[in-house]
């Protein structure tokens, strides 16, 4: 290369000093971002990526965050040395940023169209109307509809995505020359994040920005990066070329990230993950062949014919307060009007956008919420108005895991306590003693060391945490199990692990799944027949195979083409090929 | 937020200079009252302080003479004293001609009328309203032919009927009047000397309503200009007041004191009267400092800045000519037993328990030693005291005391529960009783405190609630039946006699003393009583005690009084003086 | 390995701030300063007299004597015992009440909610000053009236803190959860959700303790308080008229044993919530 | 908008009727027989009977709890027992006092501390934060007597500067006799004060959008002044307005120690003075007050924060 690189990190290392030590959160980290190029840096969380792009903003808290080695050129001029002055000149102006979380990332008490003029006002010396001016052709730029009366709005008063639109108008207000977006995605709902992909990319083209995209998962980037940074434990692992990267990755992590992520057609039988390529010590190790192969579920004949759940017509409302006395005016139907079966050993996967209705529709099934008509028949038996002891007994039946591993499991409870806590309930087991024999047995099952089991939830990461959760639920050795958007909160490598890990327990224990998520891919991988949902309604409904192949519906259809297209680039045989 | 700071800036600034000049032009009169003043209904001014405020607009028939001791009655609004029947029973007055009373708009055309005899008959009448419920009735409880008859007529009715004539009150001409008394009252006339029977007008109290205590009209020597209840009344001197000259003559040694500079000059002295409203000892004391105000009742806590060693003033006080005025108040401190409590029957143990209190400990903690210690109900300064007499039961006698104790069946207080008193809940109370349970439990008597307010110790006492309690008592007028009723039978609680004493050859002395009039022979009849229930402790006697005060050297013509009602119009100002002096300040 | 609670971490990490250390212990001091008084191991002779009426401070009376010639110091002795007992009385009263009926609202919101949130505005919105003078005053003045007093007063900013808390925490996941294998609502909100709240009562109880015994002083002073024991507040209630003698140690002696023990509290409420509340975790 | 004003004024009448509740408790269930105390020391029996039936105490307990709730509703409170004057005259004129000295102070001290806890935000961690921190604290650690007992006795005695007690009605003439007390109150509430609007102004400090502020290149100030002040204020709005009843009522030690004649003073003297009607007016007029108050804190939030729409 001729031409210096725009920004170029070299040998970075940043350290975290906290009272209970020092954590290196980046080790002695170097890549270059040149001009106009977009370059990925993927890596699971706490990899160090995000630090790394705010060392480069000079954003890290100081004084817990120190950087006792390392430079980053911007323009060959080094930002970790500049003073607050120089830095505040910089940012906005030349690097620019994106957050994940577009709901707390904008300033709520101000209108959007302020937030983004006053970026311009600060660093372009314009006056107000004119910066108002910019700010609509901005905003318009970003495909908002309406600038000028979106532009008045709160940012309570729009949608996710549209927030996010409005973060990105306010990070290209300045013309920067480098764009970092961190997780820009990750918190919006599969239809958006391909629209606001598809934003970014044409605008860095437009605009011929550089642009830092930080993700942990990989097939997001593999339309848009040029060059692809994989992060682990706080080094970099691998970097190369976005095309190389997909098709000949070097490093067993990377191969494991590309590995992970299921497949809309074909997938193994168990997903790959990171584990089958590396050893814990980092080593490579060979995978086996086996694990690639296609595995096909529709091939598998149905052990039996007897419908274990049916529902019929079901409607969960809420009320909406009104009126003088705050009465109940109306109601807001979250299921309307739903049907279908799911036999026994199956699983039902249900896809929809998030207010679909969908996790309403799995805590109506489990009567965690009173549904208001319809019936659901459980093994034959009307269970809609069982009350009390009934539906205690039920619960032993029926077990439901949760979305957010953080919030679902209490946090001064032991794992030991979580888990004998619904043998107490239901009297399961002569003796404590007992029960924590069978809570060791499920710990071990699901992949957790059992010496653990005297710690809390706070000791473990939300993997981990997410097992305990399956474990929770296996206690009662229910036959149905509710698996509500339970590995959407997860990075792909992990996600990976749990979807095995319920497929594994669902053959050992036959276990009928209502596998609830907003993934597709996902859906498609684990499930048998799939259900899209769409405002409180089922649209469709069918095999997997068929509703991925052959969508009847426009709506659909719209959520297909949301799903990244990165792993088309690969495949897996190309990743055990060496 | 900036536009902010100069008005902070300016806050400070006026704060600080806005000290206002003094006025030495007028003869301004700065007093402090201690006390809230409910107002100015003459029927309601239970206390010293309200009787102060309603003596400088009102009068009564008769007033205490400033100078003279023992206290005297003269007339005031009477012309003379009253003729009195042989048998003591028919009153006749008469009234000042051409007394005015101040100019309101409730007269015809807002001028002042004079005062006649139906004036003084409304009075009274007033006071025994049902209505009212005034805090003087006891004056006339009982007292007048027909007016206790009119007033249970009355009580059913809407309003009651003031045109009924009544017996006992009658109209003779314009100025003249006669009651006539159920029995022998010899206090009669002192009650007309009280702020109870201070004459109203009845169209001022038709007009006001119940407003009235707020819209004084009287035929006093000042005018209210300003009445702000919790912070200060002004008082602007009555132009209209009728021909009242300074008194010439007064006790032994007034003289010397230079008390009669004024003689013979009409009266009021002073332009205006500023009362403060002062609650808190320390802002007293502290205005009395900046001499923003002329005379101060000297607060017990700055009793040792004030005073040296009990006696004399702080030389630095008397180097800006600040005065010291001392004198025994006619009060007496007591801690009563409750005699209805079984434990109290027992006089062995009310001995004992007197006998250990260290009274020359407490009178110097409290009184700073300038307390008499009382030998029993009678004050010095009344008929009926007798300074021989010494009760034997009155002194400090711990071997005695743990003696009788034993005697009482309770060796060394073994078997005797505690006993509580009930006190106010000001500082010096809760200090006295700590103090006297400490000299209790010398002798084994285990003593707690009860903490009240003042409304709930009268309330524990007329409920007969209470093992002890410790109070005051000041005389309501200078005669001693005041003080031996609070042992009389009859009064028990809810009346006036709080320990529920009941001494059967006491209460027949009594009742033949009162239908006596002041001679020696009633004096007599007094000193046996006080001494004859001194030996039986109904009571463990406390002290009489003594008023300070100080004033500033322009303050003239001020004497002690228990009466300080009608004291204020006495009163002078030397303006030379004071802007001389103040500069010391 | 070994394991920790949320409990334990936070407590791990006051220990490590040198000040709330401190503030520990001086809490722990005045604790064990008033439970030895309270058992009459020491203190017990305050109203001895030991020495002449009003003498100044020495070697021999730390903080001199006072009109009776006792010894200020251990009248402060014994005035600890009281200010920690109002302030462990007040506790006791209020905890219970504010905990269950802000817990009981928060999960079952409805009409019971609508009763509780009446009950605690009503008491709000009579200032607290005037409800604790008025209840001491009917009650009869004494300890007892004062810790009822105080406790009536101090529950409802429990109850409120804890209601809007628990609401939080029943939409929760794990509260879900815990009805998912059949907890019933006893078990969802006491044994899940108040463990979850508890950072609540100990904050707010740290503090509160010094507002009581803020509270004790002024009602004291006001003749309401305690009696027949001497208390913080009656001794600067007696130096307001000692003051002017030039007797200062009452006054000097019960600010100063008031202050470090608010100042304590105050530092250590501060601590708890910085180490205790989740929100402001990672700051 | 309107339907929630009315509908929060309407929660008035639930909440008058739990105040009567605890004053009718108090005053007229447990509290003893003020008759004793109207009359005086030499009251008779009869008068005591009489006086009773006059003020409807003999009257079965609903019926005097229906005459709490009536004045509770009419405002109409009778004449106070001690002073016999109308009580809601008193209330007109105790008001001006109390607020000639709360006002200025309240205003003062909720600025001053808002601009210090800004500073000390601003500079968070350091040094001065952590003295400005100790300050606060240590200054609500001294009890509220000895600041009254020093400042009177020190500044107004010793140095002269202010007036020692007492009250002018009117402008100026008040000035010197508030400022003192005022003061005290001002030294009195900065603490807690700074104290709950520095935690408030750090919590606003650490979210993410002050971060997308520092990410768009402001500066320091303008983020802290701008961006965090306006989503603190939020808050803050809420713990000054519902302190504002308060002051209605007036500070009850400093207006009895500077002899002020505001409300503070009427009511400790009532209390003092077992005057019952006038503590129930007291409380009642408090209540109405703090309730109209909470409505008026939750109309600003509105402004304040414009994810809050009143129903």
């Amino acid at each position: 290369m001729t031409t210096s690189p725009l920004l170029s990190v070299r040998n970075l290392v940043v350290d975290f000093h906290t009272s209970e030590g020092v954590t290196r959160a980046v080790n002695n980290v170097s890549f270059d971002i040149p001009a106009g190029k977009t370059i990925g840096i993927v890596g699971e969380s706490g990899s160090g990526k995000s630090v790394t792009s705010l060392a480069v903003m000079g954003l890290l808290q100081k004084p817990a965050a120190r950087v006792p080695q390392g430079e980053i050129l911007l323009n060959g001029q080094d930002v970790l040395k500049f003073n607050d002055d120089q830095l505040r000149r910089i940012r906005g102006n030349q690097i620019s940023m994106i957050f994940q979380e577009p709901m707390t990332s904008l300033n709520p008490v101000f209108k959007v169209g302020e937030q983004i003029a006053e970026a311009l006002r600060v660093h372009k010396k314009i006056s107000k109307k004119e910066a108002w001016e910019k700010t609509l052709h901005l905003m318009n730029q970003v495909g908002i509809p309406n600038p000028s009366a979106s532009a008045n709005k709160y940012p309570h008063e729009m949608s996710g995505g549209q927030k996010q639109r409005v973060m990105i108008a306010m990070a290209i207000s300045c013309d920067p020359k480098l764009l970092i977006a961190d997780e820009p995605t990750t918190a919006l709902d599969v239809t958006i994040q391909k629209q606001v992909l598809d934003l970014l990319f044409r605008l860095q083209q437009e605009y011929h920005m550089s642009m830092m995209f930080i993700t942990h998962d990989l097939g997001v980037i593999g339309d848009i990066a040029d060059d692809v940074v994989v992060m682990y434990r706080s080094n970099v692992v691998e970097k190369n070329n976005a095309k190389h990267i997909f098709t000949t990755a070097q490093h067993p992590y990377t191969k494991g990230l590309l590995a992970c992520r299921p497949k809309l057609g074909a997938n193994p039988k168990r997903l790959l993950t990171v584990s089958d390529f590396m050893t814990e010590t980092g080593e490579e190790k060979p995978v086996s062949l086996a694990k690639i192969e296609v595995f096909d579920k529709e091939t598998v004949p149905d052990k039996s014919d007897e419908v274990l759940l049916e529902v019929n017509n079901l409607i969960t409302q809420f009320p909406i307060k009104g009126g003088f006395f705050g009465r109940t005016v109306d109601h807001f139907k979250a299921v309307s009007d739903v049907s279908f079966k799911i036999k026994k050993g199956k699983t039902l996967g249900l896809v929809g956008e998030s207010g679909c209705g969908k996790t309403t529709l799995g805590r109506s099934i489990l009567r965690l919420v009173e549904p208001a008509s319809g019936s659901i028949i459980y093994g034959g038996k009307d269970i809609t108005h069982v009350y009390a002891e009934e539906l205690r007994l039920l619960r032993r039946k029926m077990q439901i895991i949760f979305q957010d591993p953080y919030s679902s499991l209490n946090p001064r409870m032991t794992i030991t306590e979580i888990l004998t806590e619904p043998l107490n309930i239901h009297n399961i087991g002569a003796s404590k003693t007992e029960r924590i024999d069978m809570a060791r047995a499920l710990v071990d099952r699901v992949g957790l060391k059992v010496a653990q089991m005297n710690r809390y939830p706070h000791e473990f990461s939300g993997g981990q945490r997410q097992r305990i959760c399956i474990a929770r639920a296996l206690m009662l050795k229910p036959e149905f199990v509710v698996c509500d958007e339970s590995v959407s909160a997860l990075d792909v490598s992990i996600q990976a692990q749990v979807l095995n890990l319920l497929l594994d327990l669902q053959e050992e224990f036959s276990l009928t799944y209502l596998f609830i998520s907003h993934d597709l891919s996902v859906v498609n991988f684990i499930a048998d027949e799939v259900g899209v949902m769409y405002a409180g309604k089922i649209i469709e409904m069918d095999k997997a195979s068929r509703i991925y192949q052959n969508p009847k519906e426009e709506y659909t259809r719209t959520l297909l083409s949301a799903i990244p297209k990165g792993e088309v680039k690969s495949s897996l045989s190309s990743l055990v090929h060496k | 937020m900036k536009s902010l700071m100069p008005v902070l800036v300016g806050l400070v600034l006026l704060t600080i200079g806005c000290s206002k000049e003094r006025n030495f032009d007028e003869r301004e009169l700065h007093l402090i009252s201690p006390e809230k003043i409910a107002g100015f209904d003459p029927i309601h001014g239970s206390d010293l302080y309200s009787a102060n405020e309603m003596g400088k607009v009102y009068e009564g028939l008769y007033e205490f003479h400033p100078f003279k001791r023992p206290y005297e009655l003269v007339p005031n609004l009477a012309e003379s004293l009253p003729n009195v029947s042989a048998d003591g029973l028919t009153y006749t007055f008469v009234v000042k001609k051409g007394v005015l009373f101040r100019d309101s708009p409730v007269f015809k055309d807002g001028l002042g009328r004079e005062l006649s005899a139906d004036d003084v008959l409304y009075t009274l009448k007033r006071l025994a309203d049902p209505k009212l419920q005034a805090k003087g009735w006891w004056l006339l409880d009982d007292r007048i032919l027909g007016l206790n008859e009119w007033r249970e007529k009355n009580a059913p009715l809407e309003a009651s009927n003031y045109d009924e004539v009544i017996e006992g009150l009658k109209k003779i001409d314009g100025y003249t009047l006669q009651i006539k008394l159920k029995k022998p009252y010899p206090q009669f006339l002192y009650a007309l000397a009280m702020n109870y029977t201070f004459i109203v007008a009845k169209e001022a109290v038709e007009h006001y309503g119940k407003e009235f205590l707020n819209y004084p009209v009287g035929t006093g020597p000042f005018l209210l200009d300003k009445f702000e209840q919790s912070n200060k009344i002004v008082y602007i001197k009555n132009p209209k007041f009728r021909e009242k000259l300074f008194p010439s003559e007064g006790e032994e040694g007034d003289e010397k004191q230079g008390l009669f500079a004024d003689a013979g000059k009409k009266i009021p002295l002073v332009d205006k009267i500023i009362v403060d409203i002062q609650v808190e000892s320390q802002p007293k004391w502290l205005l009395f400092h900046k001499a923003k105000a002329d005379l101060l009742e000297i607060p017990k806590d700055n009793f040792d800045q004030a005073v040296v060693g009990g006696a004399d003033l702080a030389p630095e006080l008397k180097g800006k000519g600040i005065r010291l005025i001392k004198n025994p108040m006619l009060d007496v401190t007591f801690f009563a037993f409750n005699h209805e409590d079984p434990l109290f029957k027992n006089v062995k143990l009310r001995q004992a328990m007197s006998l250990a209190w260290d009274r020359g400990e407490a009178n110097k903690l409290f009184y700073n030693n300038t307390a008499i210690e009382a030998q029993s109900v009678i004050p010095p300064g009344l008929g009926g005291y007798r300074k021989e007499f010494k009760n034997p039961f009155v002194k400090l006698d711990l071997e005695l005391a743990k003696k009788l104790l034993a005697e009482a069946g309770y060796p060394n207080g073994k078997g005797l529960p505690e006993i509580t008193i009930q006190t106010r809940n000001d500082t010096i109370s809760r200090n006295t009783i700590e103090h006297f349970s400490k000299c209790m439990n010398k002798i084994g008597v285990k003593v707690k405190i009860g903490v009240n307010t003042w409304p709930e110790l009268v309330n524990k006492v007329t409920k007969k609630q209470h093992q002890m309690y410790t109070m005051a008592w000041g005389a309501d007028y200078p005669d001693a039946e005041n003080f031996l009723g609070l042992l009389f039978c009859p009064n028990q609680s809810p009346g006036s006699n709080g320990s529920n004493y009941c001494n059967p050859a006491f209460d027949e002395l009594f009742r033949q003393s009162t239908i006596l009039q002041d001679t020696p022979e009633r004096s007599a009849f007094y000193e046996k009583m006080n001494e004859m229930v001194a030996l039986d402790v109904p009571w463990i006697f406390g002290f009489n005690r003594t008023k300070f005060y100080l004033s500033h050297a322009w303050l003239k013509n001020f004497k002690y009084s228990e009466y300080t009602h009608t004291q204020f119009q006495y009163l002078n100002v030397d303006l030379e003086v004071k802007k001389e002096l103040s500069k010391k300040f | 390995m070994k394991t920790n609670s949320l409990w334990k971490d936070s407590f791990k990490q006051l220990a490590r701030d040198k000040i709330s250390l401190i503030s520990l212990l001086i809490v722990l001091f005045y604790a064990l300063v008033a439970i030895l008084s309270a058992t009459g191991i020491i203190a017990a002779d305050w109203s001895k007299e030991v020495g002449g009426s009003n003498l100044p401070p020495s070697f021999e009376h730390f903080f001199g004597t006072d009109f009776l010639g006792r010894s200020v110091f251990i009248k402060l002795i014994r005035g600890t015992q009281i200010a920690m007992s109002v302030g462990l009385a007040t506790s006791l009263i209020a905890i219970p009440i504010g905990v269950v009926l802000g817990a009981v609202a928060g999960y079952f919101g409805g009409w019971v909610d609508d009763l509780i949130t009446w009950l605690y505005t009503t008491f709000s919105s009579i200032p607290n000053i005037m409800l604790l003078i008025a209840i001491t005053m009917i009650l009869g003045k004494g300890l007892f009236a004062v810790y009822v007093a105080l406790g009536a007063t101090s529950w409802v900013n429990l109850c409120r803190l804890i209601r809007g808390e628990v609401m939080k925490h029943k939409e929760r996941e794990y509260v879900q959860a815990a009805g998912a294998i059949g907890g019933g609502h006893f078990r969802k909100l006491f044994i899940h959700i108040l463990p979850n709240v508890t950072h609540i009562v100990i904050i707010n109880t740290s503090l509160q303790f010094q507002v009581a015994i803020k509270s004790e002083v002024i009602l004291s002073y006001l003749g309401l308080g305690v009696q027949g024991e001497p208390s913080w507040g009656t001794m600067i209630d007696d130096a307001k008229l000692e003051l002017a003698k030039g007797v200062w140690w009452q006054l000097a002696g019960a600010t100063l044993a008031m202050f470090f023990i608010v100042l304590a509290f105050n530092m250590l409420g501060d601590a708890l919530r910085d180490s205790l509340d989740p929100k402001l975790k990672g700051k | 908008m309107t339907r929630y004003i009315i509908r929060r004024l309407l929660y008035l009448i639930p909440v008058l009727l739990g105040v009567s509740l605890i004053i009718f408790v108090l005053f007229n269930v447990v509290a003893g027989d003020p008759t004793a105390v109207l009359l005086g020391k030499n009251a008779t029996p009869r008068q005591m009977q009489e006086l009773r039936e006059q003020l409807g105490l003999n009257k079965p307990l609903f019926a005097q709890y229906l005459d709490v709730v009536r004045s509770a509703f009419t405002f109409d409170f009778g004449r106070s027992w001690s002073s016999k004057q109308e009580i809601s005259q008193m209330l007109r004129q105790g008001a001006y006092p109390s607020l000639c000295l709360t006002i200025p102070a309240f205003v003062i001290s909720t600025v001053l501390s808002l601009v210090i806890s800004l500073g000390v935000a601003f500079y968070r961690g350091k040094g001065i934060d952590l003295f400005v921190r100790f300050c606060c604290i240590a200054g609500m650690s001294v009890s509220a007597l000895a600041y009254i007992l020093f400042f009177q006795y020190f500044f107004a005695f010793k140095l002269g500067w202010f007036e020692i007690s007492g009250f002018e009605f009117g402008f100026p003439d008040f000035v010197p006799f508030i400022a003192l007390p005022a003061i005290i109150w001002i030294v009195l509430s900065i603490g807690p004060d700074v104290r709950f609007f520095r935690t408030v102004i750090l919590d606003e400090i650490y979210q993410d959008y002050v971060r997308t502020a520092r990410a768009k290149g402001l500066s320091e100030m303008h983020i802290l002044l701008k961006h965090v002040l306006r989503n603190a204020m939020i808050p803050i709005i809420t713990y000054v307005v519902i302190q504002i009843p308060f002051l209605i009522l007036g500070a009850l030690l400093l207006e009895n120690f500077f002899s002020i004649p505001g409300l503070g003073g009427i009511t400790l003297n009532a209390l003092n003075s077992s005057d019952f009607p006038v503590i129930k007016a007291m409380a009642i007029l408090s209540s109405v007050v703090y309730i109209v108050f909470s409505l008026i804190s939750d109309i600003l939030y509105t402004f304040a924060d414009p994810r809050v729409k009143l129903k």
